[in-house]
């Protein structure tokens, strides 16, 4: 498995994207698809080849610390396999004009690249133009859906992402004029000289908000809940189920690497705390199925920031589980709340008209929850087993945390489940639920989450199975000084060369 | 094996026969005190085989007359847990507690006979008795816990055995004065006579739970009161005056625990059935919680 | 394949089965089969029963193995599905499917249920006891959702109760691990008490509330009652049977096998003076009081039995707290005795439900002539739930009673016997309201249950008339799940218990009993002249002429006396505490949506990345 | 009866001031607080609701009915009370006895359904608009109202019941020493039988 | 026109103590109950009219009834006596005839003040009834207009006189000529009278079914009366589906 693989995982949905307009108009809906195979099929490689050991490649020749890098170990290769899987599953087939279906699905090829990108890249610099690619894709997609609500919470998404990606920049200029590189290994090695200091952690801040915007971080997710409620629920599915999750991982590898200090990770903890506290409260009073779905998104990737806030590979590992576990079950529950969307009450005796439907949001709610059978619950196990052990007293607050919003999750998740196995509304409402097809799930969404659940099964029955590769995964993705030994061959001479 | 089969008959007889006389003895007292005569001897037993003699009975099924039935015999089998002078029955494998809980059987059978029924006045009659003996069954119990644990046992025949032991001055009444005003308080309100029947009010429930009962079923009910009246005067005496050395003394005991709340009794009116569970609650609970924390400490 | 893997993998096989072809008349034959199979296993293996199945996961070993005191749960448990599920097989089952609920649900539950509570009883670690109490809470939750809307809204309120102690043990367990680094239930039991008495007490309030709350004891009561009274019929009885006894379950092994009670005494809040035992303790006796007199007041006989079944823990919990042999078989028994009448009870009620289409105690009365069969069974139960000699309620109490007067604790044993008392008046008001009195007009053609239902509830009253006659039949089980847990076994006879302090030998009692009942019989019957049964109407009423549609039946305010006493106490201030906390919840709820809403996001992550900048720079 | 130019200032001289404004009435001083008032049948009301209205006339206390066989008229007295004058009215109204039809004060005062409903019971007298006409007290009568003159009470008892002869010992023994009963029942009896 | 002595008293063998003869313990047992029935009179507390303000000064300390055994009972279920005291009105007999229906025979009833006699100072009254006698069997008199508490004992003691004898088996004379008096009753009341005892079961049941217990006045009493059967406790069990079944079995 040569690395040059790695440059086609990005390169080939980029390119698709943008040749796509030229494709004759019969194959043209063929060639999204196909690439996002091609690249799954990438990924799956990489991933069995990077377990044993991480696969390193310097773009067009350069040595590291001057060129572009890619470092693919694991838990990069299994995130580029879940863009490709993610997206296909939720890819645009159609329902459009022919002219807009071209731009969204051009679009979407772009997120998948630029996400792809994120995972892999190994510099600061390539992290941020691939970040600023996702951005402009999500908010062109975010806007797709051409309601004016659409465009103005599009709108104030736009303001928020820029001044995040502005204050991300301010923050990778601290860090290339403290240390002079912007290269992840080579940072790595500079940074206790260097980076360690007041303005390396300001550094460091800015960078967390200027990614947190992206991550649903608690300062800046405010744009959040209204995008996701007023974009097509496919594409809300794709930002808060696998864009917010590589912001995330970015953060991870940064805190894991450049700033292994205990303010990052107490900044990364509180904010996380509250991040979780806001989302599952706010969530508490949501009346309409997306909103909340945007509210819960917001509380498990506080649950996820409190989980990479845990040093060490037991915090890795939590947080892989825990984003990962969001991964599966978050965009299975906006495909279902597609044509569920709206206001509670529509929702009244609707497992009568759509048994499987109900049923599929019934067994998301259980896993969200953390009921044992499903791996919701060894993800949570795991992320308060880890902060349980830390002497920290901050750390049994956040467990405290998350302990009281999973009983306020599973109060208005099952809120929703009662309204649904309640009786038929009656009255005035009655009108409101049964206009037509209203309560009962189109073939499309039916099918995606049912992978999902089909995904979320498979890996409740096999959870022990998984264990041991989570496991492997978190210590090789925690160690830092293999990261840097593999990127950059003989330290000893650059770090003299680059004073 | 054989003399507690004979027991099993005697007790029951010699308690119904000292439960006459005492249900004479308290006519006799209600009427010096209202300066009249008062009934012949043998009135009581008069008035039992008059009501047994009875040519026409109305009965309100099968439950009522089982309703008697278990009134008479739930006190027939609590009589042979009573140890009297000489024989002691099944005293030993029943204690004290038990006892409480089989006088409870015979009020819970005349509430299903009263039930059946279907006469308002006998549901609110047994639902006011109900209520009363929630009110006295409190300090009793109280009394109990306290006499069981200076005694180390609520077995009666070895609470008898420790009072007779050194003559009065073992006696539970010189041991536990407090418990002993207690007892004979919650004594007074259980025997359910003047203050305390108001689930007997003629005037107002005619006779509450007996407004059905006519000829044989009346009569049971007599007969239970004769035993009502030996089983609590018997329990009062065995915990608190030494048992029966002899039948004199214990007879005289007996008469003497019954005599003192009846000469009382026909002097007042009627509490109203809150103010009943107030009474009972205060003067015989706070008494007895004294007793028993003098008796633990 | 062992004994354990053939019960569970039964279990799991019936839940399959309920769910396929729940709705089908052979379902219930089936499911009796292999419900008295799975009981004939349990009782037959010998202890401990190492189950095969297990995982290894995160490094902590997930395994499952029955002891003594699980087995003697693990009975009753399949004893009350086995009644429930023969009373839904029958008659009852097909009303309810008429009506438009779905059979198969309730069968799947049933089943889920059952197989929820053996993982749990049969837990070896910690894991593995975490996956049975969340199964069995959520099975729970499935089975009081059945039967209609209120069902489903009472079973809604239990999602929070049941999720808020799933986290407190879910919390206790990470604890546990990071301070003893076991979850092995036989390791801790050695490790955990030596741990300090801060950490002991964390834990013990963290695993005490979330067992407490399925328990259903004091301030996390209010949501049994409906839950348990809402649910479908042969529902409620199981429900009220054994799953709240689960609760007891896991703090029998807390208290007993992991903490050991001296180490729980050791936790004192005023040095020695009230112990962490004592709290328990007085939790217990407040649990039997006060739920004993909110039944006292309930207008429906369902929510009556619910009530009570919250009161009765309360004697369970307390004989167990107080440890000593006595006690703690008696608090054992009292599971197996409140088990065996509640379940009657609870089908006796909906068999009138069944056959009336009412359970509002005002709207009955005068049924013993038509339902006799039915209410002989609800009379044997009240006498079993009141505790009086004949039937094996008396025994377990007189147990606990006893304890607690050796032990020399006069206000618990106060509390007790006003709980016993309440106890007596509420069922009588129960049976007065429904079997006696005046029988309504339109009662008086309905006909008696039919046998599916009667068969179930005559068993169950048997079995209690028989263990209370004799209670060594039960008290062997409860010997054997004393020495499994650790607590003083015992030393029993056939008849009860013999000892010099006072002896209780049931079967002379009951003996005595019924031969004074035969003489009283001979009295009434050989002495008395010829009785005529007379109508309802030929009635004293102050020489006014009774008719049938005059309703003069007493039973509205049933107690009023009492209550013009004790009216003014019932404030319920844990009805108000539970709304505050909702009204809590809300409050913050809305504060953080507020946070969502504001007019211009810019300016918050400016003023946020300013505030940051200070924080890094300046710590 | 002409109008007096000055309204009198006692209360008797006020009062028939009063009555003068109704036609045909006729006052006649029972007593010094007693006043009898005879007026035709139809102004009954008007004077009724003049008494009510303008003298504080609030107190009916009861409506009693004379029979007049040979007239072939019931009289009906109204007995009227005001707490301010204290002077007691009583209006006396004659009705013809065959249809025996009058009409009901009970819109002025609601005791008079009982009033009328014990009148109809006893003579038959039937009140439109009042409330109730059913039985009253005679629940198990069913014979002809029983206060008229001319049903004769004694006939009915004579042939609805029959007596029984009761010479208990003593009243021998008294008779034997020469006493016994003074007056004999047949002597009480219109129709002699013993 | 019925006489007093004419009334039939019947003499039944058992009640009349037959000097001796016979076997002694029946004799004995049957002289034990007549003696403790004359001692033991349980008196109906219901004041029917005025000559009850009669009894209280009886009961109480001066005359002191409860020496003789008698004792004021509430209910009729409980009692012997009922003392119809002062005049009978139509409306008042309804109830006293529904109270002897309910009393546990052998009942005694006690006429007290000459208005039980021949109707008294209302003879003359159109809604009193006058002679007691028809509607019930009277076992004593008491005559006077309003008897002296002497007199109503001496009237009791010679009533236990009676009944210690085995004279005063009235009781029977209700159920052995019920038409007799239900023809009466309905003369007064109308032909829909009816009470809730049902009389003529119980005289079927106690054996007291003479030749004259039916008769057209009975068969008048049939045809309009709804029959109040007790509900016989009845195990109606079996599988039909509806909850009412066997509708209308009117027994």
């Amino acid at each position: 498995m040569n690395p040059s693989f790695i440059a086609l995982v990005v390169a080939l949905p980029l390119l698709a994207a943008f040749l796509l307009p030229l494709v004759p108009k019969v194959l043209r809906r063929l060639v999204g698809p196909l690439v996002l195979l091609v690249v799954a099929a990438l990924g799956m490689a990489l991933w069995q080849a990077s377990l044993s050991e991480p696969l390193v490649l310097a773009v067009g020749g350069f040595r590291p610390p001057l060129g572009i890098v890619f470092y693919v170990d694991s838990v990069a290769a299994l995130f580029v396999l879940a863009v490709a899987l993610v997206t296909l599953l939720l890819w645009p087939w159609g329902g459009d004009a022919s002219e807009n279906l071209d731009r969204k699905q051009s679009l979407t090829l772009v997120l998948a690249a630029a996400c792809a990108g994120l995972t892999v890249s190994g510099d600061l610099f390539n992290v941020y133009v691939f970040y600023e690619l996702a951005a402009v894709t999500s908010y062109g997609l975010a806007a797709g859906s051409r309601t004016a609500a659409a465009q103005v919470a599009t709108f104030r998404y736009v303001i928020l992402g820029s001044l995040g990606s502005l204050l991300a920049l301010i923050g990778i200029t601290l860090i290339y004029f403290r240390s002079g590189t912007l290269n992840l290994a080579h940072l790595a090695d500079l940074a206790p000289q260097t980076l360690h200091d007041p303005l390396g952690l300001a550094a460091f801040f800015l960078i967390l908000l200027g990614l947190g915007v992206k991550a649903e971080l608690f300062l800046v997710n405010t744009w959040a809940p209204e995008v996701y409620a007023t974009a097509e629920a496919r594409v809300s599915a794709l930002l808060a189920g696998l864009v917010s999750k590589l912001a995330l991982l970015v953060v991870a590898r940064l805190l894991v690497l450049v700033f292994p200090l205990p303010e990052a990770r107490e900044a990364l903890l509180v904010l996380g705390m509250l991040g979780m506290i806001s989302g599952e409260f706010a969530a508490y009073r949501a009346r309409d199925i997306k909103r909340m779905l945007a509210w819960s998104s917001i509380g498990q990737l506080g649950a996820a920031f409190i989980a990479f806030a845990i040093p060490g590979p037991a915090g890795v590992a939590a947080g892989l589980a825990i984003a990962l576990h969001h991964l599966v079950v978050k965009p299975a529950l906006f495909l279902l709340a597609e044509r569920w969307g709206g206001s509670l009450a529509r929702l009244a005796g609707a497992a009568r008209r759509s048994p499987l439907g109900a049923a599929l949001f019934a067994l998301f709610a259980l896993s969200l929850i953390g009921v044992p059978p499903l791996p919701g619950f060894w993800a949570k196990y795991l992320l308060l087993s880890g902060l349980a052990a830390q002497p920290d007293n901050l750390y049994l607050l956040a467990g405290l945390v998350v302990l009281v919003t999973t009983v306020v999750e599973a109060v208005y998740l099952f809120r929703v489940v009662g309204v649904m196995y309640g009786r038929e509304a009656k009255g005035e409402d009655a009108g409101l639920t049964n206009t037509g097809s209203a309560n009962t799930q189109p073939a499309s969404a039916l099918a995606g989450s049912g992978v999902f659940a089909a995904l979320l099964l498979a890996a409740a029955l096999a959870a022990p199975l998984l264990a041991a590769p989570l496991g492997r995964m978190a210590t090789q993705m925690s160690d830092g000084a293999a990261y840097v030994a593999r990127v950059l061959p003989s330290t000893a001479t650059l770090s003299g060369a680059a004073q | 094996m054989m003399h507690i089969l004979i027991e099993l008959a005697v007790m029951p007889l010699v308690a119904f026969t000292i439960g006459m006389f005492m249900v004479l003895m308290m006519r006799k007292i209600a009427a010096k005190i209202q300066r009249r005569v008062g009934p012949p001897l043998l009135q009581p037993l008069y008035d039992i085989v008059k009501l047994y003699a009875k040519k026409t009975q109305s009965s309100h099924g099968l439950l009522h007359d089982i309703g008697i039935v278990m009134a008479v015999g739930g006190y027939i089998a609590a009589e042979t847990m009573l140890p009297v002078p000489g024989m002691n029955g099944i005293a030993d494998k029943a204690g004290l507690l038990t006892l409480a809980y089989v006088t409870m059987i015979p009020s819970l059978g005349l509430a299903l006979g009263v039930g059946q029924c279907a006469n308002p006045n006998g549901s609110i009659g047994i639902a006011r008795a109900l209520t009363a003996m929630l009110a006295y069954d409190i300090p009793f119990v109280v009394i109990i816990f306290g006499a069981s644990w200076f005694y180390g046992s609520n077995n009666l025949i070895e609470v008898i055995a420790a009072q007779q032991a050194g003559g009065i001055a073992s006696w539970g009444v010189t041991k536990m004065p407090l418990l002993a005003i207690a007892g004979l308080f919650t004594l007074y309100a259980m025997l359910g006579k003047q203050p305390f029947e108001i689930y007997v009010a003629p005037a107002e429930i005619a006779t509450g739970p007996m407004v059905e009962m006519g000829g044989k079923h009346l009569g049971g009910l007599f007969v239970m009161q004769c035993f009502q009246l030996f089983t609590a005067s018997a329990v009062y005496v065995s915990m608190f005056l030494g048992g029966g050395e002899n039948w004199l003394f214990f007879i005289l005991k007996l008469f003497a625990v019954v005599a003192i709340p009846m000469s009382m009794a026909f002097v007042f009116p009627r509490y109203r059935t809150e103010d009943v569970l107030a009474v009972v609650w205060r003067w015989p609970m706070v008494l007895g919680l004294a007793g028993v924390w003098l008796v633990m400490h | 394949m062992n004994a354990l893997d053939l019960l569970l993998s039964l279990s799991a096989l019936m839940l399959l089965a309920a769910f396929l072809f729940g709705q089908t008349r052979v379902y219930p034959w089936l499911a009796g089969i292999l419900f008295t199979g799975q009981l004939v296993l349990l009782a037959g293996s010998d202890l401990p029963m190492a189950a095969g199945v297990g995982l290894e996961i995160f490094g902590q070993q997930v395994g499952w193995q029955l002891d003594g005191f699980g087995r003697y749960f693990a009975l009753i448990t399949i004893g009350a599905a086995l009644a429930s599920n023969v009373y839904m097989g029958g008659e009852w089952g097909e009303r309810y499917q008429a009506d438009g609920h779905s059979l198969r649900w309730l069968h799947a539950a049933l089943a889920g249920n059952v197989l929820a509570m053996l993982l749990l009883l049969s837990s070896k670690d910690l894991i593995a006891f975490f996956i049975g109490w969340e199964l069995t809470s959520w099975a729970g939750f499935l089975l009081m959702a059945q039967g209609g809307e209120r069902a489903l809204r009472a079973a809604l309120r239990y999602v929070p109760y049941a999720m808020g102690g799933a986290m407190a043990v879910l919390g206790g367990l990470v604890l546990t691990l990071s301070w003893t680094g076991t979850l092995d239930l036989l390791e801790l039991s050695r490790v955990m008490s030596t741990l300090g008495n801060g950490q002991l007490a964390l834990l013990l309030a963290l695993f005490a509330i979330g067992f407490s709350i399925k328990m259903g004891l004091l301030p996390f009561h209010l949501w049994q009652a409906p839950a348990y009274a809402e649910a479908a019929g042969p529902g409620t009885a199981f429900l009220g049977a054994i799953s709240a006894r689960m609760g007891l379950f896991a703090l029998g092994i807390l208290l007993v096998k992991l903490m050991t009670l001296s180490r729980v005494a050791d936790l004192a809040f005023i040095d020695g003076l009230f112990t962490a035992r004592d709290l328990l303790a007085w939790v217990a006796a407040l649990t039997i009081v006060l739920p004993t007199f909110t039944a006292l007041k309930q207008n429906d006989a369902r929510y009556l039995l619910a009530w009570h079944g919250i009161g009765q823990g309360g004697y369970m919990l307390l004989g167990i707290v107080m440890g000593d042999a006595t006690g703690s078989a008696g608090g054992l028994l009292h599971v197996f005795n409140y088990a065996t009448y509640q379940a009657a009870l609870v089908l006796a009620v909906f068999a009138v439900m069944h056959r009336t289409g009412t359970a509002d105690l005002n709207s009955l009365g005068g049924l013993v002539t038509r339902m006799p069969l039915t209410f002989l069974v609800m009379l044997l139960g009240i006498i079993g739930l009141a505790g009086l000699p004949p039937m094996n309620g008396f025994v377990s109490k007189w147990l606990v009673y006893r304890s607690l007067m050796v032990e020399g604790r006069p206000l618990l044993f106060l509390m007790t016997v006003i709980g016993t008392l309440g106890t007596i008046l509420s069922v009588y008001k129960l049976i007065h309201n429904t079997f006696l009195g005046q029988l309504r007009a339109e009662h008086e053609h309905i006909r008696e249950a039919p046998w599916s239902m009667t068969v179930p509830m005559l068993a169950l009253v048997i079995l209690a008339f028989v263990t209370g006659v004799a209670p060594g039949l039960a008290l062997s089980w409860v010997a054997e799940a004393q020495a499994a847990l650790g607590l003083p076994v015992l030393a029993y006879t056939l008849g009860g218990i013999e000892s010099p302090r006072g002896s209780l030998d049931m079967l002379w009692i009951v003996g005595v009993l019924f031969a004074g009942f035969g003489i009283g019989a001979l009295l009434f019957y050989g002495a008395g002249g010829r009785s005529k049964r007379v109508h309802q109407l030929d009635n004293y009423a102050g020489g006014h002429f009774l008719s049938a549609d005059v309703r003069y039946h007493y039973s509205d305010h049933f107690y009023a006396g009492l209550m013009h006493r004790i009216g003014p106490l019932y404030r319920g201030s844990f009805t108000w505490l539970e709304s505050a906390v909702a009204s809590a919840t809300d409050l913050a709820a809305s504060l953080m949506q507020a946070w969502y809403r504001q007019a211009v996001p810019a300016l918050t992550l400016l003023v946020a990345a300013v505030l940051g900048l200070g924080w890094m720079v300046w710590r | 009866m002409k109008l007096a130019a000055s309204p009198p200032n006692n209360v008797s001289a006020s009062l028939e001031f009063l009555l003068q404004e109704i036609p045909g009435l006729r006052t006649k001083w029972a007593g010094p607080r007693r006043l009898r008032v005879d007026l035709p049948a139809e102004t009954l009301p008007a004077l009724l609701e003049l008494l009510k209205g303008r003298a504080g006339y609030v107190h009916l206390s009861a409506i009693s009915c004379v029979d007049w066989p040979t007239q072939n008229e019931f009289e009906l007295v109204y007995h009227l009370w005001s707490y301010e004058l204290n002077v007691l009215v009583m209006a006396h109204i004659r009705i013809p006895r065959d249809p025996g039809v009058y009409l009901s004060v009970y819109d002025l005062y609601h005791p008079a359904a009982f009033f009328e409903r014990d009148i109809h019971e006893m003579f038959g007298l039937y009140f439109e608009g009042s409330p109730d006409m059913g039985k009253f007290i005679l629940t198990e009568w069913d014979g002809p109202p029983p206060m008229r003159k001319e049903f004769d009470s004694e006939a009915w008892v004579m042939n609805q019941f029959e007596w029984q002869d009761y010479r208990p010992d003593w009243l021998a023994e008294i008779e034997a020493k020469g006493g016994g009963i003074t007056t004999r029942p047949q002597d009480i009896r219109k129709d002699g039988k013993p | 026109m019925s006489t007093l002595q004419s009334i039939p008293v019947v003499a039944t063998k058992a009640e009349k103590p037959s000097g001796g003869t016979g076997n002694l313990l029946a004799n004995v047992f049957d002289e034990l109950t007549a003696f403790c029935r004359s001692r033991s009179l349980f008196m109906l507390h219901y004041c029917t009219g005025c000559g009850a303000i009669e009894l209280p000064p009886a009961m109480t300390s001066r005359f002191d009834m409860e020496r003789l055994g008698i004792q004021p009972m509430v209910t009729p279920r409980q009692a012997d006596i009922l003392l119809v005291t002062g005049y009978v009105s139509t409306k008042t007999l309804k109830r006293i005839i529904l109270t002897y229906e309910q009393m546990n025979s052998p009942k005694y009833v006690i006429g007290i003040c000459s208005c039980t006699v021949n109707g008294g100072m209302y003879w003359q009254s159109y809604a009193t009834a006058k002679v007691l006698a028809d509607y019930m069997p009277v076992d004593m008199y008491i005559a006077g207009c309003m008897p002296r508490p002497e007199a109503v004992i001496s009237g009791l003691r010679e009533l236990m006189a009676n009944i210690r004898a085995g004279r005063s088996d009235n009781w029977r004379d209700y159920y052995r000529r019920y038409d007799h008096y239900l023809g009466n009753q309905q003369r007064l009341f109308g032909e829909n009278w009816q009470t809730p005892t049902d009389v003529i079961g119980e005289a079927r049941h106690y054996g007291q079914f003479g030749p004259e217990t039916l008769g057209e006045h009975t068969a008048l009493l049939e045809r309009h009366q709804t029959p109040l059967l007790p509900f016989e406790m009845r195990l109606g069990l079996g599988g039909e589906k509806t909850g009412v079944e066997n509708k209308g079995d009117k027994r």
